[in-house]
């Protein structure tokens, strides 16, 4: 029997299932509450700004975003298979968590390079 | 003198039973996460560009769009939430001869948790707005 | 007693049939017959053509199982008193396997994966003949509900992985596993661990969970191979770890 | 209709000739306890020998799954061997092998620990050490139980241990039509692949018979639908004699109606009986003293032997003190005051039967139970290592008479059986192959297919006889005639109603012609098999003019006779069909015959 590398993806998966557990929910309801709330964008900014000079607020924005999508991409792309949408591994693998690697190092790089 | 009739999955399996659609379901939370989640790094990456840019992002929010995707993408993380949590105890067992925590313990603290962390962020916000905000 | 219900049965036989077709058998129906005993009417009174499989008739010995309104049920221990709303009973052969004849599935496969993961106790070294090991009965509660299962494949029917790939070792073969993993009297589970590790392993479970629901004896396979997960898990970091120091097994 | 003509014509065109063939060193019928755990011994002293393990079933489906209460084996302290000695004696009603009882009782406990060091999940005291219980006719707890499903966790544990071994393989469901005997010597069997319906010719040094019992001769029993003594009747045709047929054990508590088996450990963990004015009437039969609820005393009152708690029903019944169910006259088997907690940790699977059967929840409410037809104490008549008079032909567990349980079987001695004498049948066997005695297959070849083409007729049989109806004739009738307490009129109508049977047998009509996994042609071989069984338990019956154990003649013989019946029984089938009854004697080694004491008495003859 050939050992499965899933435990890779299954962990990023599980990880990101908690943290949307957790705070999802919350998450979509604060930035409803800045689309409603915010008066002083500039103000927002400020603060953000200054609170993102924390390299540990960076590397939790950087869990925030990237934890997220591998936990979506591994759903997704199991969600294929149960929907009979067959393709090479190497590309639909590559599409889903080749992309959401991609996005995790863009916003890595965003995020440390503010 | 054996000819078993072999079935073929059909595509649509997971229509027939209430139990594969609600499967489907929560599998499905996946998709409008995944643009919530690329909308929040639409906010970094314009964030990154500057307070102009941001104050766009946030437009955006208020768009009809940005409010639908943020509505359904709510109603999935809370269905996410649920379902996932409800999992949990099944999942990770703390059973060893050192250490034994009854599963409905491990059941309640994650459902503590995830109350506490969900309602704590949107505590957060309201703080963090209050100040910059209007009042 | 005038009392009756439909069951339309779906039919196979491989001698006469190219597919399944479904047949419609009225019995008579009480509180207290089950779905085996409306089928035996059929066999004894009405048609003794039908195949089924039955014995111990108290949901032991994991013969009966066929699927009831598409549900994937023990005929023993499902009732007709249950379906007179629904009027009709849909009565086939269990779901994902080959249907050798009528309401008998061919569950060879399920049995090869049931053998496949070791499902024995393994030991470096025999006890003594005149003594037992000893278990607590905490250390028995942690892999008691695994060890009651009787293979009677409702899991495998309702596993849409299953059906979709039956390579997939499915359920209750990774419980046995499982079960003795978790037996504190057993050395083996790094014997075991290359099963649970493969894509065919826990990995082509993507907790569905209806095997645990369709579980006559409440086993709870969907806990128990995600559980695998977390352990294959941590076998596949221990592994990593053993390579970068170079004496790894992958 | 058109369909089955069809089908006839598609077998002629098939051919009844297209014959497997099979070789093997040693071939055991059935994969229950008794024959995995032959097939691992076998494999154990010989790991180069060839074992064929063929069953109609897979093997886990096998109604040792069905047992729940626990299995004998000395392990307490102050238990001795002497005391199981006596106490399976004493419950045979002295019709035990003493030399075969003596072989169990010391190698029981030795086969439960090798259970357990093959996984059985025996349950536990608090400190890890194996915990007993109290069971009916033991004068000190020596039942290992698994919760209340002793049975389901012993066959399945051997079941996964004898994958382990390379020289075990399976023939799963194949249904064994016939013996094959070549020289005087049994050299194989025949077999029907019941997925193809093909024929199979298996030759073997040895042949292991281990099909289990026969209790689906009678109406009500707790056996499931494959106990239909297949291995006796196939012993049986080849003119090796059946032993102590006569003696069929009713179990006291049976649901009734289905017949479904509430565990004697309900009442070793101390359920009580009571009647329809919720008095316990066993101690109107030789079982008193009444003992306080929840605290059970050994052999008394619920503890006392399953014949006796089965006679005391019938007693009841007579009296008009039972209850009336609408699934027929019960008695109350009430475990209320054990408490929900005992009962889910102790009972947990009889709680569920009778929640599922009987919409009876056993907290709070008590369970209606009555006697069901369980156990054949008879079987093969084998000698003392498992060994028949056909050489090569062995037979072991419910289906072998070993000499083990005489006139009535204490409850959990056959778990204990299927383990000691298995192994035995299983070493014996594999010497036997070790010596080469095969014969070759293509020598068996003409009698197989002679046999084969019997097999081929009945399944194309056209006669007016419906096989569900000879069925239920026949089991109606083992009822009424052999039944808890037997009649000399009714067991005479039994005898003719069981021959009339078998004429009209010979006039069965099939409405499936096919081959693949063709139940009712599988179940017409199986009516042919519980017939001869039937034959042979009512001409025993018949013969044996006392009241002896399970066997009670209350109206023409109602006293134990051991000046003419402290012997064994034995129906042989002669060559042109007729039942024969002779009768061998009972090896007594230390026990001389005495009275059985149960209830107040039991104490004097404990200290024995």
């Amino acid at each position: 029997m050939r050992r499965s590398h899933e435990p890779i993806s299954w962990s990023l998966f599980g990880a990101g299932g908690m943290l949307l557990a957790f705070i999802g929910p919350g998450l979509i309801v604060s930035t409803l509450l800045l689309a409603w709330l915010v008066q002083d964008p500039q103000a927002l900014y400020a603060t953000l700004h200054s609170g993102l000079q924390h390299p540990l607020v960076r590397l939790a924005t950087l869990a925030v975003i990237a934890l997220p999508l591998y936990h979506t991409a591994h759903r997704l792309y199991h969600g294929l298979h149960d929907l009979h949408i067959t393709g090479p591994t190497w590309l639909l693998g590559g599409v889903f968590y080749g992309g959401a690697t991609a996005l995790s190092a863009l916003c890595a790089f965003w995020l440390f390079t503010l | 003198m054996r000819k078993p009739w072999q079935p073929q999955q059909p595509r649509n399996w997971w229509l027939r039973n209430p139990a594969y659609r609600r499967y489907m379901l929560r599998e499905a939370t996946a998709l409008p996460l995944l643009l919530y989640t690329l909308l929040l790094l639409a906010g970094i990456v314009q964030f990154s560009r500057g307070e102009a840019a941001f104050a766009t992002w946030l437009s955006w929010l208020q768009t009809p769009a940005g409010l639908l995707l943020q509505g359904i993408a709510l109603a999935a993380a809370l269905l996410h939430a649920v379902t996932w949590v409800a999992l949990v105890p099944k999942i990770l067992v703390i059973d060893s001869d050192r250490l034994r925590i009854d599963p409905r313990h491990v059941l309640r603290a994650h459902q503590l948790g995830a109350l506490a962390g969900n309602l704590g962020l949107i505590v957060a916000t309201l703080w963090l707005l209050w100040p910059t905000g209007g009042a | 007693m005038s009392d009756t219900i439909e069951l339309a049965v779906t039919r196979y036989r491989p001698e006469q049939d190219t597919q399944p077709w479904e047949q419609r058998y009225t019995v008579p129906c009480s509180d207290d017959m089950s779905v085996l005993d409306a089928l035996n009417y059929i066999k004894d009174a009405l048609d003794p053509s039908l195949s089924h499989r039955w014995s111990c008739r108290m949901a032991i010995c994991g013969s009966c199982g066929v699927m009831v309104n598409g549900e994937p049920k023990l005929s023993c221990k499902t009732f007709l008193r249950d379906y007179r709303e629904a009027g009709v009973l849909e009565v086939r052969a269990l779901d994902n396997l080959p249907v050798e004849r009528d309401l008998v599935a061919d569950i060879s496969g399920v049995v090869e994966h049931i053998e496949a993961v070791k499902p024995w106790l393994i030991r470096h070294s025999e006890p003594p003949v005149d003594t037992a090991h000893s278990q607590t009965p905490a250390q028995m509660a942690r892999y008691h509900a695994f060890s009651q299962c009787i293979n009677c494949a409702l899991c495998y029917a309702a596993c849409p992985q299953f059906g979709r790939n039956p390579a997939f070792l499915g359920p209750a073969a990774l419980t046995l596993a499982q079960r003795y993993n978790l037996d504190s009297r057993d050395e083996g589970s790094s014997e075991r661990m290359p099963w649970l590790n493969a894509e065919e392993g826990v990995w082509s479970c993507t907790f569905v969970g209806y095997c645990s629901e369709v579980c006559p004896k409440d086993v709870d396979p969907a806990s128990a191979i995600n559980r695998g997960k977390v352990a294959s898990d941590i076998n596949y970091g221990v592994n990593l770890f053993r390579l970068l120091r170079g004496k790894g097994d992958a | 209709m058109q369909g089955y003509a069809r089908a006839a014509a598609l077998c002629v065109l098939g051919g009844a000739n297209a014959m497997n063939q099979q070789q093997a060193d040693i071939v055991i019928v059935g994969g229950g306890g008794a024959g995995l755990r032959a097939a691992i011994a076998a494999a154990e002293s010989n790991p180069g020998l060839d074992i064929l393990l063929l069953s109609k079933v897979y093997p886990m489906r096998s109604h040792t799954v069905a047992a729940e209460g626990g299995c004998a084996g000395v392990i307490q302290a102050h238990d001795s061997l002497d005391a199981h000695f006596d106490d399976t004696v004493a419950g045979g009603d002295w019709l035990c092998d003493q030399d075969v009882v003596d072989y169990f009782v010391r190698h029981a406990t030795e086969e439960n620990l090798r259970l357990e060091h093959w996984g059985c999940p025996w349950s536990r005291k608090p400190d890890g050490s194996i915990n007993v219980r109290a069971f009916g006719g033991m004068q000190i707890e020596r039942t290992w139980f698994a919760a209340d499903k002793t049975g389901f966790h012993i066959l399945h544990t051997l079941f996964q241990t004898s994958l382990k071994y390379p020289g075990i393989r399976r023939c799963d469901e194949y249904f064994c039509t016939d013996l094959l005997v070549e020289d005087g010597h049994c050299a194989g069997l025949l077999a029907i692949d019941m997925r193809s319906g093909e024929q199979t010719l298996i030759a073997a040094s040895a042949v292991i018979l281990a099909t289990g019992g026969a209790a689906r001769v009678y109406r009500y029993n707790t056996n499931g639908g494959i106990v239909t003594g297949d291995g006796m009747a196939l012993a049986y045709r080849q003119g090796v004699p059946l032993r102590d047929m006569e003696f069929v054990q009713y179990h006291p508590t049976g649901l009734p109606g289905s017949g479904i088996l509430i565990t004697e450990a309900a009442r070793g963990e101390g359920g009580v009986l009571t009647n329809r004015e919720g008095y316990r009437y066993l101690q109107d039969y030789g079982l008193g003293p009444e003992t306080p609820p929840g605290q059970p005393q050994n052999k008394q009152m619920e503890l006392g032997p399953r014949d006796r708690l089965s006679q005391a029903f019938w007693h009841e019944e007579q009296a008009g003190r039972t209850v009336a169910t609408e699934r027929g006259a019960a008695v109350h088997l009430d475990l209320r005051h054990l408490g929900e907690q005992h009962i889910q940790e102790r009972l947990p699977f009889i709680r569920d039967l009778a929640r599922t059967y009987i919409n009876v929840d056993a907290v709070h409410e008590p369970i209606p139970v009555r006697p069901t037809a369980h156990y054949t104490m008879g079987g093969i008549q084998t000698d003392r290592h498992t060994a028949t008079c056909l050489p090569g032909l062995y037979a072991v567990g419910e289906c072998a008479s070993v000499g083990l349980h005489g006139a009535n079987r204490l409850g959990s001695n056959s778990l204990a059986e299927l383990s000691v004498f298995g192994r035995l049948a299983g070493e014996q066997a594999a010497e036997r192959a070790a010596q080469g005695l095969a014969v070759d297959p293509q020598r068996l070849r003409p009698q197989a297919e002679a046999q084969a083409a019997e097999r081929e007729a009945l399944r194309r049989a056209n006669g007016p006889e419906r096989l569900a109806v000879l069925r239920d004739e026949m089991a109606g009738a083992m009822e009424a005639g052999i039944g808890i307490f037997r009649v000399p009129a009714q067991m005479t109508a039994t005898v003719e109603k069981i021959a009339e049977l078998k004429a009209r047998y010979q006039q069965l009509g099939l409405k499936d012609g096919s081959h693949a996994f063709n139940t009712e042609w599988l179940q017409a071989i199986e009516l042919g098999f519980l017939l001869d069984v039937a034959e042979a338990m009512s001409h025993a019956a018949l013969a044996r003019q006392e009241s002896r154990g399970s066997h009670q003649r209350p109206e023409d013989f109602p006293a134990r006779n051991d000046a003419l019946f402290l012997r064994h029984s034995l129906a042989r089938q002669q060559q042109g069909g007729a039942t024969e009854v002779s009768w061998q004697d009972v090896v007594i080694t230390r026990s001389a015959p005495g009275e059985r004491h149960y209830g107040g008495k039991a104490t004097g003859e404990a200290g024995r």
